[in-house]
């Protein structure tokens, strides 16, 4: 993993977050946060602990649990020279803010023949394994990936999470920014001096040779475990974190198949029409001259995200699964697997 | 509820006058823009459909002339009132419609999504209650940048169907944001009368979240403004939202398609409010009762204002089209 | 708001204290599950997190106690002492929180999602709101099925800045549904309390919509018990829904892990809430008081409450897992 | 196009909707329609014109303007012992919706552990070039497609809308029901018997030798204009109607792949993860050493849908998009293509 300077701390995802905020919230008056719990108690995975008592509560906003209604004024407000970062508090209630992310923000810049803009965070989730059952644990990047007029993010590391933050605050658009909770806490590098990641440009998170894994948020390290393993079989997997599924950088995940000619594309979303589809037919489309095997999708099984551990922990991609595939893609026997 | 068209009991100085003439007049811009919007729906000149505002003239009217230039607005499917009202000019109005470049969206918009930010108007809405959000967000944005800057939120008593409405409003209640929610009940939303889809009052409904709440007679243009001036005033001085629920008509159908429409209402109650509470006559009738104004002044008004709309619909068919680039173009800024 | 704990009018025959005494256990059975739960908890025997309704009994118990047992509730993500009070059993409630196919959805719904269409339990539900459309239409059901069915919607007032909730109870009002929407102000949203989120009155924003509208001491089982009595007849007999206001509290966190809570309220709140606002307190007192009940009794149904519930959790401990293959079953019906 | 019957009528594609409510409702009493105007107005398309005069507005109910409202209420009588056909009348408002369609209705079953079931149709539908613009237009079967839990069907003929609305009617699952707008006055032949149309089963809509064209909906009619053009280049394409996303027909689509070894997938959504994503990446999976070009897609052009004509049209796929991919695909010239 590329890592731009040698002066780096080790912070939790959260505090790479925390971090953005800040840094941008002193640079921009006009950035403000607003959702539910998001002053005082800093969020339930206490993400913002600490950005009220610098920034007060007239800028670290608690709401109402409304969040049709919140999103919609930050909407308003940032067509009217505000740039707010919206919170939904997880990732499944999406579904109560489709309309004002949808068919107000997303269009708004294109309905006007662009006269209005609206600069506008929708901070988010996803993810599953956290025993939250149906309504807790969705991932729901396939669908705003599906609109134009959306810009949609999926940070991996801290190093991302603060870069690609700061970027998505300091965008014009629409940014939907959607984080693994199961991250919070992990640690990593992050630069002490200041940076932005530009969207739409993915990174090669580990080179390989034979077999590429594409892999989005929750999903990277599970490939980047897989490729470990996959070390024993002889085999060599290079790892491409996308980033930014809209943009999405075609190029760094085709030029990676074109070497290896073999991919799995791997995300936490349902599986169905899902991420992988949409990356996975990019591959099978441009690479095509290219591959020696199909291309392979690898999602979340399509059920609703089950309470109990023994069969929540069945529905998301492991290392084994992703093994298995791999193996087959390039011809290896995979009766000796356990556990996929 | 009184609907009264009586004089006010306020003494009429003579710069009166020119106000009121002022609003009849933005009055009947609006009146003859809609006509012509029908006229070219029916002549098959126009793509898609439109909602006339014809016969509620005078909330937009009586509502945006209290407002000042860099107030907001926001607006619905019924939208070419509000933009009127707020500033937008007839030619580029009829553009927009007509799908041509020089429309206020480059023809993108189109007649339900007019916006015109440089008079404040942060656009039509083709969501029933979708711009509720927005015009509380600008409300929080004014807040926010220290402006006393007020945003006026636009919508039918459909839109109290939606419950975004009254989430947005329990928020700007409780930040006490300068917001103006004007209900305008025109008595349908579509083909079904608001009474067989709006339990208890309406009124009611804004004062259980702690807002200020009147009522007036939306034909009556003088009604509206003073009661305008008053809700405006007190946002501007952060004493936080208003609720305005303008009792009103619309003459045509749903929208420009909407022809055979006595299954739903009958004839005659188009008639009456066409014929008693026409929201023109209300304004020149007092005025000329009052003896400030004659009969010849508003001749002379719709010679002026019958120009304007011929020269703007020319100009809008006589503009072109964009340019196909134009397709992926403003998708994002 | 009147938050009496003194004696009704009525006088009590013989029977009230069989009935007084029942809904004295079905408080305390509510009260020991959630102790176990939260012990389950602490002892890291549990998955994920659960949501304690100790403090609340009340509510739910005087609520459902005026119930049929083919009448219909909803629930939230606070939902255990709903559905045990609507008649679920607590090993097969354990057994759900630990995620064994003996629990009432098989271990697939876990803490938020338990149903149990049995007892007429049509779910909790972990969006806030969420359970609203759903108690409404199985009112509306009801109605349509020309049953005397009548739907419970217990949700917390958190909930009232879900926009659903009005769309629901103005179809609820217009249609005059058989739907009892039970608000239960536990002061607090997770961490924020409800007066920074809750502008006006949360009694008159059911009213606006023609709602008959109740508020009563949720800690008093007997009130909320014989208002409930009255809400439901009137709604079986067609007579419309109703809204009733219940004020309660927490004893425990948000959910089991939110231990460090005095940065949003403080401790001497919670004691004084257990000491002088507890539910099982202010019956037993009043039936002592009344003379009808001894101490001793109350010694005996607890050394009986926590064999249930020692029991209970037993069984859940000991029971199985779902099948693996059990992960795809049920998708589809 | 398979006909099971030689008594047929030529009726409307709205004629057979309100054909199928009508035969269900006599024949099931749970039966009820709820909607924004459908009973007197019978919607703004009329499609329910009638309805209301047969069974009355107690089971023709006009709601107010509360989609989520409605949509929950549906839920709940459907859990209870009814069967609601639910009208939501732009697909464009299924952003308000999504919340009852996605994390109620399409898990309920699931969640209680299979004992409570949720027997509901959600009619909506899709689809530009109307002159509607961006709040309007919009096709969202992507979205509901990526859920599991729900069926999603998008009938494209008059026989089609029948049959397999009613099935839709008698399945015990929710099913979001999508009807193209530009459909309901265009006539086709209806057996005058009864019939159902099972889900998952795909319809050959043409048969051919060269190219595969799969279609959604609305594209199934450009696809088979597309195919007749195609002819003058002696191509003979095969156009497959999946007729339901969700279950779909992999097997037909695939054999026929197999068969032609070139595909091109249609559909009126956003290209970008949409529906074309799933079904090109299941061929190329699945097709793989049978393609002989890379499978494919047409979609909108990922742009709000803009209000003008001369540029709406421009985001819809056309005949002449689909013939020059073709001709492209079949290593035909192109540059004598107009208009593509
Ligand atoms: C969310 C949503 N639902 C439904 C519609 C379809 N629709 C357009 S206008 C309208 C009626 C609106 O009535 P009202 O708010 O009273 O405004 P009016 O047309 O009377 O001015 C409806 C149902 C819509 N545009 N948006
Ligand atoms: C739509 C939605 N938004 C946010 C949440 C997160 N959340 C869970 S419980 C809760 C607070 C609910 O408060 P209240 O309705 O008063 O119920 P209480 O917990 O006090 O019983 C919140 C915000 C959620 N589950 N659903
Ligand atoms: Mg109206
Ligand atoms: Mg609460």
């Amino acid at each position: 993993m590329s890592m731009p300077s040698p002066d780096t701390r080790h912070i939790t995802f959260a505090q790479a977050i925390n971090e953005a905020l800040a840094e941008e919230m002193r640079r921009d008056p006009t950035i403000f946060i607003m959702g539910e719990d998001v002053a005082e108690a800093g969020t339930p995975f206490k993400v913002l602990a600490g950005l009220v008592d610098e920034f007060g509560t007239a800028r670290v906003i608690d709401t109402p649990i409304s969040e049709q209604g919140f999103c919609g004024i930050g909407v308003g407000a940032a067509m009217t020279g505000m740039r707010p970062v919206i919170d939904i508090m997880f990732g499944d209630f999406l579904t109560l803010a489709m309309d004002q992310i949808v068919n107000q923000a997303a269009k708004i810049h294109y309905m006007s023949g662009g006269k209005l803009k609206v600069p506008i965070v929708f901070r988010t989730n996803l993810g599953a394994t956290r025993r939250s059952a149906a309504q807790h644990s969705q991932s729901f990047q396939a669908w705003v990936s599906h609109i134009p007029g959306l810009k949609v993010v999926l940070p991996t590391t801290p190093y991302e999470a603060k870069g690609l933050l700061k970027s998505a605050i300091r965008d014009d658009n629409p940014v939907v920014f959607i984080e693994d909770k199961l991250s919070f806490q992990q640690k990593g590098p992050v630069p002490t001096a200041e940076y932005l990641i530009p969207f739409g440009q993915a990174e090669i998170k580990r080179s390989g040779n034979d077999i590429t894994l594409v892999a989005t948020s929750s999903m990277v390290d599970i490939a980047l475990q897989a490729a470990t393993l996959l070390e024993a079989d002889g085999l060599s997997a290079e790892v491409i974190d996308p980033r930014t599924t809209l943009p999405l950088d075609k190029e760094t995940i085709i030029n990676s198949v074109k070497k290896t000619s073999r991919a799995i594309v791997i995300d936490e979303g349902y599986e169905r029409y899902g991420i992988t589809a949409e990356i996975a037919s990019l591959i099978a489309d441009e690479a095509f001259y290219y591959l020696e095997a199909p291309v392979k999708r690898l999602g979340a099984m399509d059920v609703p995200v089950p309470f109990s551990p023994v069969l929540e922990d069945l529905t998301v991609p492991t290392p084994e699964k992703v093994i298995k595939i791999a193996r087959q893609l390039c011809g290896r026997i995979t009766t000796s697997l356990t556990g996929a | 509820m009184t609907q009264t068209v009586n004089q006010p009991a306020v003494t009429v100085p003579s710069n009166e006058l020119e106000k009121w003439m002022h609003m009849y007049q933005q009055m009947l811009i609006i009146r003859l823009f809609e006509e012509q919007v029908n006229e070219l729906y029916q002549t098959g000149q126009m793509p898609g459909l439109a909602h006339l505002y014809s016969g509620e003239e005078a909330v937009a009217v009586g509502m945006c002339e209290a407002l000042r230039h860099d107030d907001y607005i926001t607006s619905t499917h019924r939208g070419h009132g509000h933009c009127l009202a707020k500033g937008a000019k007839v030619d580029r109005m009829f553009a927009e419609l007509l799908g041509k470049a020089a429309g206020y969206c480059r023809g993108k918009g189109g007649s339900m999504h007019i916006a015109d930010p440089v008079s404040g108007n942060l656009g039509a809405n083709a969501i029933v209650g979708g711009s509720a959000g927005i015009a509380t967000g600008a409300g929080l944005s004014a807040q926010q940048r220290h402006t006393d800057q007020v945003a006026v939120c636009f919508f039918g008593e459909g839109a109290l169907g939606q419950g975004v409405i009254y989430e947005v409003m329990n928020m700007a209640s409780l930040w006490k944001l300068p917001v103006i929610y004007v209900c305008e009940n025109n008595l349908y939303s579509e083909y079904t009368g608001y009474k067989e889809v709006t339990a208890g009052s309406i009124v009611d409904r804004p004062k259980a979240f702690g807002i200020h709440t009147e009522e007036v007679d939306g034909q009556d243009v003088r009604q509206v403004h003073e009661t305008a001036l008053h809700l405006v005033e007190q946002a501007r001085r952060h004493q936080g939202p208003a609720f305005l629920l303008c009792n009103t008509y619309r003459y045509y159908g749903h929208h420009v398609g909407d022809i055979n429409r006595s299954y739903y209402r009958p004839k005659e109650e188009e008639q009456y409010w066409r014929d008693e509470r026409d929201p023109l006559k209300i304004l020149s009738q007092w005025l000329i009762g009052q003896k400030m104004a004659e009969p010849l002044m508003f001749e002379q008004i719709q010679q002026e204002v019958n120009q304007i709309v011929e020269h703007g619909v020319r100009f809008a068919q006589n503009a072109p089209y964009p340019d196909p680039s134009e397709v992926s173009r403003h998708v994002y800024a």
